[in-house]
């Protein structure tokens, strides 16, 4: 289905703004500013923004990974408290007090990055639930990773979203690796087929390619609202940078590291396509380029500035209510 | 008032609750049950001890949910649909099963708040099934309430009698934190008086059983009944007991029970659970440090050993920290002299 | 492949000793003579004899469910020590401690039942890799019912089969049932599909004919043997009495009641095959069925007579060594 | 004496014990690394923390064994495997992962040999990582160990040095029971002096790192080395303080703590789990019932909060139990006069 110029351009600036925030933090987390570890989703845009683009921020959730900025951003989440929160300042989204691996934004329907692998599918499952049971016509989207596709946890929610007709998404980034070791030695079999397996439609798609991702996305999520139940995409993907921030990346050859940058960059792909069939012109590009370039030096600088939590942080907000 | 079994008392909290409000609905392994049977699929267990009966012929299947066996998934559908504006019921059937799901409940459920920066709220109880007494051997008999109680943003309810079920089942579901309900095996027949009208009880609000001037002993759920016989014991050879029974865990009535020790001196903490790290562990912890100027002896703890719940029933009640253990610590307690 | 008459006569013993056992522990549990929950096997005996008759004691490992009596026997455990076990006394198999959901005998490869509903998978994969790292030419056989399959240590075990290539074979037992919930409900999609999906062969068999286990666990287990990695065999079974000894079982049919055990006996079936084919006649048969009837009174009385524990046993063997 | 890390005399450990005896194979998620990776499936990490750097070029894949991300299979492959016949050593990575494969570990592992009636013998020996200290958030930061110590049938190391490291490590491969070796990832750099020799450390026999009189202090895994500082600080000012590292928390050595109580009279209690339950709880319960008599002070408690692991590396500063807190709590028990 042909995209208007409108969600074009609001899908460039989204997978743009992921790409950015995360080169940049990459250049931070090298320099020492930021603590913890960061998984950066740099090629793997198309993918959160290619669905992320058919949610809404009321009814929908995401369910998202250790690598969610790239998820967040897609569903809408502010990308200065994210920055903040990265850099675990009391004006991060979570006041500092979650850090990379657990940016959440109940208000945009992000349900949480996640430092579990697999701990997400669950959770996506139960606001599945309350959207089936609420009738609000909501969908929820579990990012799943390749290596996070063997965990248990994963298996538990196809077959549950199955035998309760939820309207989920499972949606697998097999970006070929789990920290060092590769999809092709650690998960057995095909991905597309397990979820096949549990009586639910699947199917395999470029995860470079945004518009491949869109149109799957469009099916699965249109089968969802219309309570017809949960499917599951499996996209392809390309992770730029190692597993973490740093990660030197022997276990890949260089072919393999300059391929993917080279032939797969989404990015790259939206900008021929658009450029070429004259849906889009690269002056409107660019300039977009440049906004996000200022949006992320804003955020950065702002992040650093911010003030450090309080001591008294440290113990608030572990209940509601404490008697 | 109504005499109804400790069993009927939290499913009648349940009822009145999802009576009162639509939001709630309950999950797990046959809470229902029947569910694609060839008798036509009708109600058929209400849990495997009866507990949820009733529940899914008058509130329907959409809000009476049975599920497939699938802990990790049950959890975190609990949890993920607490977070988004359902409150959850889920059923951990019994307590022992946690192992295949603590992440969804520990690092998820229990974490959200504090590591969302305090934006989120999660209406979940998890009700599930403790402790010894039925014979069903070393991985369907244990208290593991300990665990559940250690962990920041939990809470934890432990009630001793078919009153407290009620009102704390009903206050675990209006709370807006998770709870985890856990309910003692060998007292689901326990028969006691408990109003038809729905009521809460506080969490951290502990109940004085027995009123005593010579000994405190302090537990939790099941052990309190030993308790209770025990003071009446030792009321016929006139010694004063005192008997705490905490209700909740998670929060801990603190203040109940240092007031109580620093008025009787002396400190018996029960627990079914194993020894080490345990809640007597715990209280006794807190006695020494915050009470220790009104101890006139050492603190006894009574406990389960450190052994696996043996299936031999003959072996089980040998396990289970009885009425004549508590009796013989509260004794050499009573009688101990610097 | 044809049987011949002694791998014939040890089949029908061991299916007609579960029979009798379960039978027998039924009359007795509803006495109140047994402590505990029991779940029996009765109808299910050609699973776990059509599978085993191939194993042998010394190299190839089984791991069992709380419906695990049936499998015990089958692997070759001593009927009389299963029943002091139940009954929990010092001479059963684990002196009174497991009773019936944790009888083990690892001499006889036998890993235990487990009252962990999905427990015994990761375990067998376990044994799986001890006969591949020392080369023993063994096999492990965990069975998991149509409730287990969807636990996430299911998917799990069967993920690390297949990247490891371990002798394994995954026998499902479709019962219709987890306690009073249909698979029909519960278990979405096919069991030999998830199993396939991982990318080992699969194959769904009538577990009524025990000659149909025999066979596709011959070739299963050849396939480990032989080093050839992991497969799986749903079996369609039929559970005669309830979830447990004393279920009124109110969510089935009277039909199906009574299907169950005039359609698919397994006993039934096998003695009308063996005497059609004139391979065995009856009163070989009725002999054993005499033995059997016998070994199980002997055991039952010999584990009423038998003490209890100690004291002293609650205590021991919680370690090796706990200095 | 050569001086190494914490992570090489693990290394060294696991090296040495795995020329020995063939029966060792280790198991985790990129124990190894590398495994399918296009740049030709060499070793490429060797853990995430590079603790099993090497084993894999050294002692081949088919003993240095790449997983899936599936715990529970991991665990209960490294279970069966070591009730078969081998001595596995298999990697939970970070010990807060725990809730994705508890069952195998408490249920299964744990209760083989009592629930099968004394014939199991299961050597499996169980690495994980654990402790706050690295800026690495809520869920990947927690000190777990009560909830394993408490778990019958389970044997815990918590080694707060290189030279206990590989001591306990070599102990743990050789031990015929299932341990959890407690690797703490603030200490991993922590450099000693360590015999190059194979050896091993008893479990169950605490080290006393400091003498004295006066005070003891009571601790295990990293906060020992704060606790030293401590002692030393207060030393100065005269106080002599006793420092007990407990080394293993299961099995625990009662009789060093209540020694060193008996003589000292007073006790603080160090442990970087959260309060409720924890080792210091356990502790302090000990003495507060088998040294009662000689206790002249309350017992302290030094432990992180009641609250999740906060990201930010100043509440997580904040949140660890440090030099500081630990000299208040000893002067506050030292000064104190009934
Ligand atoms: C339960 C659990 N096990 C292991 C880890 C450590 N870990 C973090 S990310 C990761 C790899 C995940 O791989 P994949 O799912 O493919 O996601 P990707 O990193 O490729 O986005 C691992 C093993 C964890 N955080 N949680
Ligand atoms: C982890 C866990 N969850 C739930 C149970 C309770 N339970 C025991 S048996 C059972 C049903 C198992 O069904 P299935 O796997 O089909 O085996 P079957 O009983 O039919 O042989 C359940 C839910 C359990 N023992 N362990
Ligand atoms: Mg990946
Ligand atoms: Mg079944």
């Amino acid at each position: 289905m042909q995209l208007s110029r409108d969600e074009l351009l609001s899908a460039y600036t989204k997978m743009r703004t992921i790409r950015e925030f995360e080169e940049r933090l990459n250049v931070e987390f090298q320099k020492g500013t930021v603590p913890g570890f960061i998984h950066l989703y740099s090629g793997q845009e198309g993918i959160a923004v290619g669905i992320c683009e058919h949610l809404s921020e009321d009814i929908d959730y995401i369910g998202s990974t250790h690598r969610g900025h790239g998820h967040c951003i897609a569903k809408g989440v502010d990308v200065k408290g994210m920055m903040a929160e990265i850099f675990t300042k009391s004006t991060g989204l979570c006041g500092g007090k979650g850090g990379s691996m657990h940016i959440a934004d109940l208000d945009k329907g992000m349900l949480g990055a996640n430092a579990i692998v697999g701990g997400a599918p669950p959770l996506a499952i139960g606001a599945a639930l309350t959207a089936k049971t609420l009738k609000t016509g909501g969908v929820a989207i579990p990012f799943i990773g390749d290596g996070a596709a063997n965990q248990g946890t994963v298996a538990e929610s196809m077959n549950m979203a199955c035998v309760l007709n939820l309207p989920v998404v499972f949606m697998f980034e097999n970006n070929g690796y789990a920290e060092f070791t590769a999809a092709s030695y650690a998960t057995a079999g095909s991905i597309e087929a397990r979820a096949k397996a549990y009586g639910m439609p699947a199917t395999t798609i470029a995860g470079d390619d945004f518009f491949a991702v869109h149109e799957a996305a469009r099916e699965a999520i249109a089968r969802a609202r219309a309570g017809e139940g949960p499917s599951a995409i499996e996209a392809t993907a390309y992770r730029f940078h190692g597993h973490f921030s740093g990660d030197p990346q022997v276990y890949r050859s260089a072919e393999e590291l300059a391929s993917v940058r080279e032939d797969h960059d989404v990015l790259k792909n939206f900008r021929k396509r658009v450029t070429e069939a004259a849906l889009l012109d690269d002056a409107e590009m660019d300039a977009i380029d440049a906004e996000v370039l200022t949006l992320i030096d804003e955020a950065v600088a702002e992040a650093m500035a911010a003030p450090e939590p309080t001591e008294a942080d440290l113990y608030t907000d572990v209940y509601n209510t404490y008697q | 008032m109504p005499v109804i079994t400790y069993r009927e008392a939290i499913n009648q909290a349940m009822a009145q609750e999802m009576r009162r409000d639509p939001l709630i609905v309950v999950m797990g392994e046959d809470v229902a049950g029947g569910a694609g049977g060839s008798a036509g699929g009708a109600e058929a267990a209400g849990g495997v001890m009866g507990i949820t009966a009733g529940l899914a012929t008058e509130f329907g299947r959409d809000r009476v949910i049975d599920t497939p066996i699938t802990e990790s998934a049950i959890m975190g559908m609990g949890a993920g649909a607490a977070l988004t504006g359902l409150r959850p019921i889920a059923e951990l059937m019994f307590a022992d099963f946690i192992g295949v799901c603590f992440d969804q409940i520990y690092n998820q459920a229990a974490k959200f708040r504090y590591m969302f920066g305090g934006k989120a709220v999660t209406p979940l109880t998890i009700r599930t099934m403790i402790g010894a007494g039925m014979g069903a051997g070393p991985q369907h008999s244990q208290a593991i309430y300990p665990w559940l109680t250690s962990v920041p943003g939990l809470k934890v309810c432990v009630p001793s009698n078919p009153y407290d079920a009620k009102g704390l089942m009903i206050q675990a579901i209006r709370d807006d934190d998770p709870v985890i309900f856990c309910e003692h095996k060998s007292l689901l027949g326990m028969e006691g008086e408990v109003p038809e009208d729905p009521y809460t009880i506080d969490f951290g609000k502990a109940a004085i059983t027995r009123e005593g001037t010579d000994l405190t002993i302090v537990s939790m759920s099941w052990m309190v009944n030993f308790c209770n016989e025990a003071a009446d014991q030792l009321a016929s050879e006139d010694f004063s007991v005192e008997v705490v029974d905490m209700r909740t865990t998670s929060p801990l009535d603190r203040e109940a029970i240092l007031k109580s020790v620093r008025k009787t001196g002396r400190l018996v903490v029960v627990d079914e659970a194993n020894p080490i790290c345990s809640m007597a562990s715990e209280i006794s912890s807190i006695v020494a440090e915050h009470a220790f100027a009104a101890l006139d002896a050492p603190i006894k703890k009574v406990t389960a050993p450190h052994t696996p719940v043996p299936a031999s029933p003959k072996l089980e009640a040998l396990y289970i920290p009885d009425t004549a253990k508590i009796v013989a610590a509260a004794r050499e307690t009573l009688e101990y002299e610097l």
